[in-house]
């Protein structure tokens, strides 16, 4: 049986403790809302694109420590980047969580997912790996509401 | 008599159970009961000598099969005091249950703006099907509200329930612990009219039910909420009601005659008994009734009232104001079940925590997201006990809690 | 490699009761299959060491069961060749299945004057829900006839099927034994722009199946049939054609959100799973699934032509045109399943004449009464083999049927 | 296990392969059909209730030997005699098929069944009561039909 060390890792903790980009966004930045209908946890992700770049981010809404610090670190990893590097990233965790559906295009190896790689640890936890994707697939419903 | 735990829990395999070598710590039979072992063997047994189809064959070992199965049909009517074994029908769970006399009493019965009278303190298999008919039909929906220490509000229950049409309500909170006063609330309904249909999912299993003292019209539970199998629910109804409601599931075993332009319904209880049935599940479901009878309805109340009282003690003096209860303080009128709040730490991370001491409670919304709103939470952590669990588990809850606080 | 029927017959425990100190006969796998030890053990097994419940608790038992109830449902997907698990649903039966396709999808999609193609060969649950439809939208029923020699009679298919929104079909006879030309009924359907769903019961159990080759939109069949455990039914749908439904039962774990003024529906497959699932029975099914993917589906279906060619022969041979056998006369357009009438007994007394040899078949209208009275009689007797059922057995029911004769 | 000596008496055997009053009757006399759901069993009797007496009775349909000849000792039973007899009867032989619904009222124990005692055996065999009660039930929907 996995050990709680390898879930709840120090940098984890930190995320949850004092989250990033926590907040909301002024239209004309778009939103998505998503819900973990297991356990009642709830995200928003507000996204400001310009020109294909996500100029800023921003999450609200309550969850558990993994839900939050994983939208933490979700919002500081893709602030900043364009649309295509942001899905990449996306694709890219997903695939670590190993719920990435779309399984023929090749991930991306040059990519580096730094900090979240602690999350890694969450996929012998399968029941909480649905808490640390909430933020990201709330974040591509997002990315479609932008698009459209 | 009290109940004798210790040998009570020798019944029940799971409970030795041993996991990185400490004792399992079963706290969420609200959500699902464990079996004890004539329970299993019941199921075993029947599947490996003498499995064997219902109502549809004339040789011995289906005979002997549609007997034991109507057999339980027997035990499930007296167990609620029902007057009629015909009016016990066989569903998959008590969600299907009450989809079942929802829908089919509903569509039969319900027009545009008819009213609806549910409680704040529903779960969702009792919500749902009524917005499935607000969308369908049109029907309003009012709501119950509740009181400051978490019981129904019935202070204005006349002006609720005036016009409506049905009220329909859980017996007991699978949240909150809350035992609703089920014979008032029927009066009530049938004093204006209107239906009166109980989500019994959480009183059967832990205290003695009588619907006919009830008074009410339609019923529903589960079978694997009270040491019974998986895959089988239960609907009572009124004899002369369930005759009058269209059948739900169209198929094998609830025909009279098929013909090519039409069909006609077999008499009660087959006529909503389409297809065939978890033949060995409702086997063992007699055998689960057997053993709980064994033991005493009203002893298994007792036990839990006294478990309640203990629990609501200790947590309160070990953990003060560092732990909010979500349920009544009374131990008289609430089952042992548990909601709480825990020093600000996440439900979902709280659960984890406790698992680490195989203390297993669920974490979540509880199928009950309008209570959930009102309480203020996305979720709480909830510990429920049963009658195997003991005042020795509860502190190992509370000794898990403690840990909590050193990660968070 | 053929199938080791000896070996096999020591998997099911039933098959060596003795009843009145005579071997036991089973020739009513059609109703419902026996079950082989290893099934009954995981059943068992799991209650007895790992009960909890799924999808709504985050310790580690439930997260176990979780996984290994989820796991079946990938086994399931892959044995019928479904390309994405999340489209298997699990229901209570074949019978639910059916309903949930058809009342589901047809109370979306089904307007007045709407037709829907059935076979004159359905089972009730391919035939009740429809008229229930019938009834409720005012659609129009239109049936494929059967040849002479009990095959569907598809000379006019096209326009029988111009026009159509529904072409529903069984994949095998429950009566006949009939094995009809799935793929090509999925391809005229789609020609016309039909949906084409498929009662799958009688030949998933007996031979391999592949919904992608076969075209199908929606097919359902039974745990129960199939060495699985009572209570479990699976629907297997396109996952477009899922998402587009609406909801068929309403409750915990199919929702994303309830509030008191509505609800939102979770993805698939917990949208069509609302409430407590059989969660120890579909655990076992997967034993199943395993069980019948060791022994090879294609040598299942080579050992019941085996046994077809032999049953047919030998009745023949011995009683000539004392025996009506009404299904197709070429095993390879048939599984083994045999109705036939007797030098003119009735079923039900043959049936109770035959349980004196411990030989047990199904007299009645197999739920199919449409169908017998095309074939002119209220009842057939119904012999039907399974993967452990011997040429020996098909004796033991010839020389049982001898000895009928001296009675009536 | 009861055997089937039990349930083939000499005289069933008798009143299946010579079936009395079989046949229909044209109306001013009522009928009504009855249907064994398991087994496809189908029944239709036939009755003339003139001044409170059946006059005649005629069953129709098909079925196996047991509600066949069950039907026909029945009507032997009841033909000529006053609707509360009739009642009376059938009160009596569902009792003894352990079927009898009202259990409050008191079975007239001076009547006696004479032939259609041979069907005890039929009780044996539980299956088969429904095949032994379909005429006797479709009996008391013909006589309901006649009050009408
Ligand atoms: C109050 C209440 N109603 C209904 C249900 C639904 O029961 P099931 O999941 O067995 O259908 C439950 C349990 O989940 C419950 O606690
Ligand atoms: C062809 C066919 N369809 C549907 C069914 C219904 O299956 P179930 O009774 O398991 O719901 C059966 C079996 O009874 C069948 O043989």
């Amino acid at each position: 049986m996995a050990g709680l060390e390898d879930l709840y890792r120090e940098i984890i903790l930190d995320h949850y403790r004092t989250p990033r980009n926590r907040g909301e966004l002024e239209p004309p930045a778009v939103s998505a809302e998503g819900h973990n209908p297991l356990c009642g946890d709830e995200i928003r992700i507000f996204l400001d694109v310009r020109d294909g770049i996500v100029t800023d981010v921003k999450f609200s809404g309550s969850g558990c420590s993994i839900s939050q610090s994983s939208a933490s670190m979700m919002t500081s990893a893709v602030k900043g980047k364009d649309v295509a590097q942001v899905r990449a990233i996306v694709r890219k965790f997903k695939n670590m969580m190993t719920v990435e559906e779309d399984t023929e295009t090749p991930i991306d190896e040059s990519l580096t997912l730094g900090d979240l790689e602690a999350l890694q640890g969450v996929v012998k936890f399968p029941v909480r790996i649905k808490c640390a994707t909430l933020g990201w697939n709330t974040l591509l419903d997002a990315l479609d509401a932008a698009k459209a | 008599m009290s109940l004798d735990v210790t040998t009570i829990r020798k019944d029940f395999p799971v409970l030795s159970e041993r996991i990185n070598d400490k004792p399992l710590v079963y706290l969420d039979s609200a959500n699902t009961s464990q079996k004890p072992r004539v329970v299993i063997d019941a199921l075993a047994e029947f599947m490996a000598t003498q499995n064997a189809p219902i109502n549809r064959s004339a040789y011995h070992l289906a005979a002997q099969a549609t007997e034991r199965f109507e057999s339980t049909r027997s035990k499930i009517a007296a167990f609620i005091n029902a007057p009629r074994a015909h009016e016990i029908i066989f569903t998959k769970n008590a969600t299907e249950s009450l989809n079942l006399a929802i829908l089919s009493w509903g569509r039969a019965n319900l027009n545009s703006g008819d009213v609806v009278v549910l409680t704040h303190m529903e779960h969702h298999a009792n919500i749902v099907p009524w917005h499935m008919l607000v969308a369908e039909r049109g029907i309003v929906l009012r709501w119950i509200p509740l009181t400051s220490d978490f019981q129904l509000d019935l202070t204005d229950l006349d002006s609720i329930l005036s016009g409506a049409k049905v009220l329909s309500f859980t017996s007991m909170s699978n949240v909150l612990g809350t035992i609703n006063p089920v014979e008032r609330l029927c009066a009530a309904a049938h004093k204006v009219g209107a239906l009166a249909i109980v989500d019994a999912c959480q009183s059967v299993p832990h205290q003695p039910t009588d619907v006919q003292a009830w008074g009410a019209d339609l019923i529903a539970f589960s079978s694997h909420k009270m040491c019974g199998p998986s895959g089988v629910g239960i609907l009572w109804g009124r004899e002369d009601l369930l005759n009058a409601m269209p059948p739900f599931l169209g198929g094998g075993n609830m025909i009279a005659d098929v013909r090519v332009d039409g069909f006609t319904t077999a008499p009660l209880p087959n006529k909503f008994e389409a297809g065939t049935p978890a033949i060995a599940e409702v086997i063992a479901l007699g055998t689960a009734v057997d053993y709980l009878t064994g033991l005493g309805m009203h002893e298994v109340r007792r036990h839990e009232i006294e478990l309640s009282s203990y629990v609501l003690g200790m947590l309160k003096g070990r953990f003060g104001d560092d732990i909010t209860i979500h349920g009544p303080s009374n131990p008289e009128v609430r089952g042992a079940t548990f909601s709480f709040a825990f020093r600000g730490i996440h439900p979902h991370d709280l659960s984890q925590v406790l698992d680490q001491h195989n203390v297993c409670v669920r974490a979540g919304h509880h199928c009950a997201k309008p209570l959930m709103r009102l309480i203020g939470a996305n979720a709480t952590a909830r510990a429920s006990f049963y009658l195997y669990n003991t005042t020795e588990e509860a502190d190992a809850l509370a000794d898990a809690l403690e840990s909590a606080s050193d990660i968070f």
